[in-house]
């Protein structure tokens, strides 16, 4: 990440704050490259490590076979956040 | 090529909001390389106008397409069903292309994604600048190849004017003096004498001055 | 990334909703810690925009039957 | 004497004493009387009023109606005329207008850039630009003929003038560019302000070098600087003007209140150096919104009483 794109964070937040309705969980999307970060929760399995279920992971060969539509597609269907790790 | 910018997604979105369908067409060829109008900038757009969509409660159906160029029938082939089914259309092409699009379609509405800037060239990655405004009746003979027409802020055909400073226009400081290039080139080439020739007034007739240009090829 | 973060802000959607790690295949642990930190900041954040909007219309389909 | 024109400045050129002409820029209201005054308040420090034509790009009076108000003052205007905002067709209407007025002197301009100016978003003209107006002018008067040469039956009796700045890069095309107006029909050349003496006297050899102070003449520029606050912004803003840091320190070394005073005596003293110039023809006196001060620097400089011309 650059700077500059630090700096986009650090202002406010274009949404309006809201009432968070009972029925809500917080959905999640992971890409992960299929050598490293697939790979590490792959392990994170193997060793029985316990985290929050909320992310689905998809595999791609590399994170830069992501492309800008994957991330918006996700959006669209109502995603709440996605991580992208390699 | 020709170089274009997104509008602004508000700007877009109050064109187009009105409709039930629209399907948004990438242009493949100059806009593309800018990064602005291409189809996969179409499909991004389309994403955004749905959730904008989404968000505003609007019903509306949002597809994607696109072709090689937006200014050729030939093009349109490929494009035959969608465009008989589309209720509006969002060009992502440059002028030509919308205008192409209302003249081949004549009852289908279309609107302009981008807004058409300048011909230009690529002079770094993402960087356009642009070089030539097709006067139509080119210069670049004379001025070592630097036009004058489109790159000096006051078209001078003889210049540099009493602002240039430091190789820079007086307008900013991110402009380069076109006549500094100029004079820099001509020296290059040894040819810094032709500087005081008097080139004759230029003939704007053949500009946009002289209304809609046009040519047929004679063989065709 | 700090384009699509741009293109996310455009549409009312707050660009911390979206992140990038850089990790190892043998960083199992961080993984599992990655997770877990995205996941409280997302809930902290609360539902996005998006999916409250579709909540709503479905909502009203429902209501509409 | 072969007199072209009617014009007193041309007149007292040929007649090879030195020159002094000042310029004045119009109001923006359509109220006449405030050009009237400041003309009447140099008259009889100068041979030639310039006007200015919506310099810096902001609307004004325009430059043509108040030379006339000039005009019928029994003053020698000279007309400014900025390719930015006409094209060719009313560029050579307001010449035929100016001269049906008795206007004699033109000073041709590119023009300040619109962007600078109260109308930013305008759309720019520049049909012709500076060399080609000056070529535009002098067929219209030599052959009588219009552009599209056609004839015109009393052709606009102009003495010709352009604008040269010394200070502008790049600084070796300059002389050619002048020798280039020259060549284009230029009869008197008007410059940019002058601090930076060294560098004019320096540009003044080139154009000696090349005989070209024979084929024109030359009017130095002089603007006082009233503040050293002033000469900071035209150091800093003003594209293409040389403010040396001597004159900045020269400035700064006086009392507030005395600069305005010290700025004055500068002026004097640069044309003082300049007259001693071969090729210098004269002074263009730019003392800008500043005209009450014109007759104390003409007369310290030794350029009063100015020759009458019958």
């Amino acid at each position: 990440m650059t700077a500059d794109g630090e700096k986009i964070e650090e202002r406010q937040s274009p949404e309006k704050p809201c009432e968070i309705p009972p029925d809500w969980k917080a959905n999640i999307i992971a890409f992960a490259c299929h050598y490293c970060a697939f790979a590490a929760a792959d392990l994170a399995g193997v060793m029985r490590l316990s985290y929050l279920p909320n992310s689905k992971v998809i595999r791609l060969p590399c994170t830069g076979k992501l492309d800008h539509i994957y991330v918006l597609r996700a959006f669209e269907r109502g995603i709440d956040g996605v991580f992208v790790a390699g | 090529m020709i170089v274009g910018e997104q509008k602004p997604l508000e700007e877009i979105w109050e064109m187009v909001k009105v409709h039930k369908q629209l399907t948004v067409f990438g242009c493949n060829t100059c806009v593309a390389v800018c990064h602005q109008g291409g189809n996969k900038e179409a499909g991004i757009l389309a994403s955004l106008l749905r959730m904008k969509a989404t968000q505003e409660e609007v019903d509306i159906e949002i597809v994607d397409s696109g072709i090689e160029r937006q200014c050729e029938h030939e093009f349109f082939e490929s494009v035959r069903d969608l465009m008989n089914r589309s209720e509006a259309v969002l060009s992502l092409a440059c002028g030509i292309g919308v205008q192409f699009v209302a003249t081949k379609y004549q009852t289908l509405p279309v609107y302009p994604a981008l807004n058409t800037t300048f011909l230009g060239d690529v002079i770094a990655v993402g960087h356009f600048t642009e070089k030539c405004q097709a006067c139509g009746d080119c210069v670049l003979g004379l001025t070592g190849g630097v036009c004058p027409v489109s790159r000096c802020c006051k078209r001078l055909m003889n210049g540099p004017c009493g602002g240039s400073s430091n190789g820079k226009c007086e307008i900013s400081k991110e402009i380069d003096c076109a006549w500094q290039l100029i004079v820099d080139r001509l020296e290059a080439l040894g040819r810094l004498d032709d500087y005081e020739k008097i080139p004759p007034l230029k003939d704007w007739s053949k500009d946009r001055a002289g209304g809609p240009r046009s040519f047929k090829l004679e063989d065709m | 990334m700090k384009r699509l973060k741009g293109l996310l802000r455009t549409i009312g959607i707050n660009p911390e909703r979206l992140q990038f790690y850089n990790l190892s295949a043998a960083m199992g642990p961080r993984w599992a810690e990655i997770c877990n930190e995205f996941t409280e900041k997302i809930i902290a954040l609360g539902p996005s925009p998006i999916w409250l909007a579709r909540q709503k219309k479905k909502e009203s389909l429902k209501h509409g039957e | 004497m072969d007199l072209k024109t009617n014009s007193r400045l041309e007149k007292v050129l040929k007649s090879g004493q030195l020159a002094v002409t000042s310029e004045c820029g119009p109001p923006r209201s359509s109220a006449p009387e405030g050009i009237i005054k400041k003309g009447n308040l140099i008259k009889n420090h100068v041979d030639a009023i310039n006007i200015t034509d919506n310099q810096t790009s902001v609307t004004r009076l325009c430059s043509l109606a108040a030379c006339v108000h000039l005009k019928l003052q029994g003053l020698d205007p000279v007309l400014q005329m900025v390719v930015r905002d006409r094209n060719r067709i009313a560029l050579q209407s307001d010449i035929l207008g100016a001269a049906s007025f008795g206007i004699n002197n033109v000073l041709c301009l590119s023009g300040d850039h619109q962007s600078f100016g109260d109308n930013p978003q305008a759309q720019n003209v520049f049909d012709l630009d500076s060399m080609q107006l000056v070529q535009t002018v002098r067929r219209m008067r030599d052959e009588g003929r219009f552009l599209s040469g056609d004839e015109i039956k009393v052709p606009p009796n102009m003495f010709v003038g352009a604008a040269a700045n010394p200070f502008a890069d790049p600084f070796k095309i300059r002389v050619p560019r002048l020798a280039k107006k020259i060549a284009a029909g230029a009869e008197f050349i008007q410059t940019q302000c002058i601090y930076n003496v060294e560098k004019f006297e320096l540009w003044m050899q080139g154009v000696r070098d090349r005989g070209l102070h024979d084929k024109v003449f030359i009017l130095a520029g002089i603007t006082p600087m009233r503040s050293v606050g002033m000469a900071k912004y035209l150091r800093k803003s003003v594209p293409g003007m040389d403010v040396p840091e001597e004159l900045i320190k020269r400035l700064s070394g006086v009392e507030k209140e005395k600069q305005a005073a010290e700025g004055i005596t500068i002026a004097v003293e640069t044309i003082q150096r300049l007259k001693e110039v071969k090729g210098v023809a004269g002074f263009h006196v730019m003392a800008i919104e500043w005209e009450e001060k014109v007759p104390e620097i003409v007369e310290r400089a030794g350029l009063f009483p100015r020759p009458v011309i019958d």
